[in-house]
């Protein structure tokens, strides 16, 4: 049984990919696989200025806590990190971040993926649109099809 | 039973604060009694919360479905369907 | 249709991740998902000193690229990125790296995945075992998984 | 016909040098009789090609099977199955 413990965070500032690979990985030589996930903020067409993402601090950790233990768990990862930034966004920046460490490569791909689903279905993040002309934009609506990817894992 | 209140995104923004501190009276039970409730107390919170069933609850900061019981709370989060990642 | 074309290598010397998915980025702000794979070389259990990664100059990269160019394709692929390594290989270092963007986190996913599986099948790279001991190793042999693995793209 | 061979991994090993130049003789037709054909040729190849069916083949650098005609290739690549990634 995996004794791993995830690495979770929440935070305004950005991230180096590589750094948090070597963290992950320190002096372990037994991992073979690693699959990092980035998700941007792209611009829609030039009409998004930025976005901004609004967290519940304290359970949107615990959340993440929680998704990545099963993670671990399930996919028998030898690393997990996750980490979600929260705040004004631009088009081109990075939102969140997810790496699965494995010994083979299927687990790590299912590790990562599976994060991303239950993050964006559970985990107490809300974007909201800037329009590039300035304008007050929308909340971003919640999709079906990410329930719908979600519910792949059952 | 007095309970902390957080409101985030269009929820927080439709009800005008952040968080709030409540009484609430002996007969609301349930997640959907809050709401139900809450509804009631002004235009602002009707306004927020006219959709109930697609309103999402947090007790002590962990996901609760609308027929929980409320009892033991300390903390109750309201806001929309989650959109991060 | 996209007129992608994959960023293929086969080189001696590691690499950086943050560096690729910067260079693979540039400045496209229509990218919302980038998934990458690192395959490491893994010490099992100590008993492994090294890897000899051997390859067919020209016809892997020429391979990779076939691969690269059916991914892109496939899964409307923004970008992508395979650097294969050569040469002796230590436990904990990398031997390969591929990186998939997409507007979309599945096409990420499943296109790194696509090429991960047709890499490992496909491209002439070879793998020998140094053992801790000393002792001249044996060449890997080639797995049945792998063939099963990429099968599920038929 | 005249073909550069080369070989990789313990294909290379066995035979004992990674390229050669051959002559092969108009018989020779498709991969399988080249393969065939080099078993012949002295003990490292019948060691290096005892199970052809295991042999993988690229011509001009492109994977080929084993009925695959060799009429026009310049070089022909011999080799275990793949082990990368």
């Amino acid at each position: 049984m995996s004794n791993i413990t995830p690495t979770i965070r929440v935070q305004s500032a950005d991230f180096d990919l590589q750094s948090e690979i070597d963290a992950l990985i320190a002096r372990r030589k037994d991992i073979g696989a690693v699959v990092t996930f980035s998700g941007l903020c792209r611009d829609e067409q030039g009409a998004l200025s930025a976005l901004e993402l609004e967290h519940y601090p304290g359970m949107a950790e615990a959340e993440m806590r929680r998704i990545g233990g099963i993670a671990v768990k399930r996919f028998s990862l030898l690393g997990l990190t996750a980490i979600h930034r929260h705040g004004r966004i631009m088009p081109g920046e990075n939102i969140v971040l997810v790496i699965a460490a494995a010994p083979h490569r299927q687990a790590a791909f299912d590790g990562a993926n599976f994060v991303m689903d239950f993050l964006k279905t559970s985990a107490p993040f809300w974007k909201k649109e800037h329009a590039a002309d300035g304008t007050a934009g929308d909340w971003i609506a919640a999709k079906d099809a990410d329930d719908t990817a979600r519910d792949k894992w059952k | 039973m007095s309970v902390k209140l957080v409101y985030f995104a269009w929820v927080r923004e439709r009800i005008g604060k952040p968080e709030e501190e409540i009484d609430l009276p002996a007969s609301v039970i349930t997640v959907r009694d809050l709401l139900n409730h809450l509804k009631d107390l002004g235009e602002e919170y009707e306004n927020a919360l006219q959709f109930p069933e697609v309103i999402r609850v947090a007790i002590n900061q962990e996901h609760a479905e609308h027929d929980e019981l409320i009892a033991g709370a300390r903390e109750i989060g309201i806001f929309p369907p989650m959109t991060g990642g």
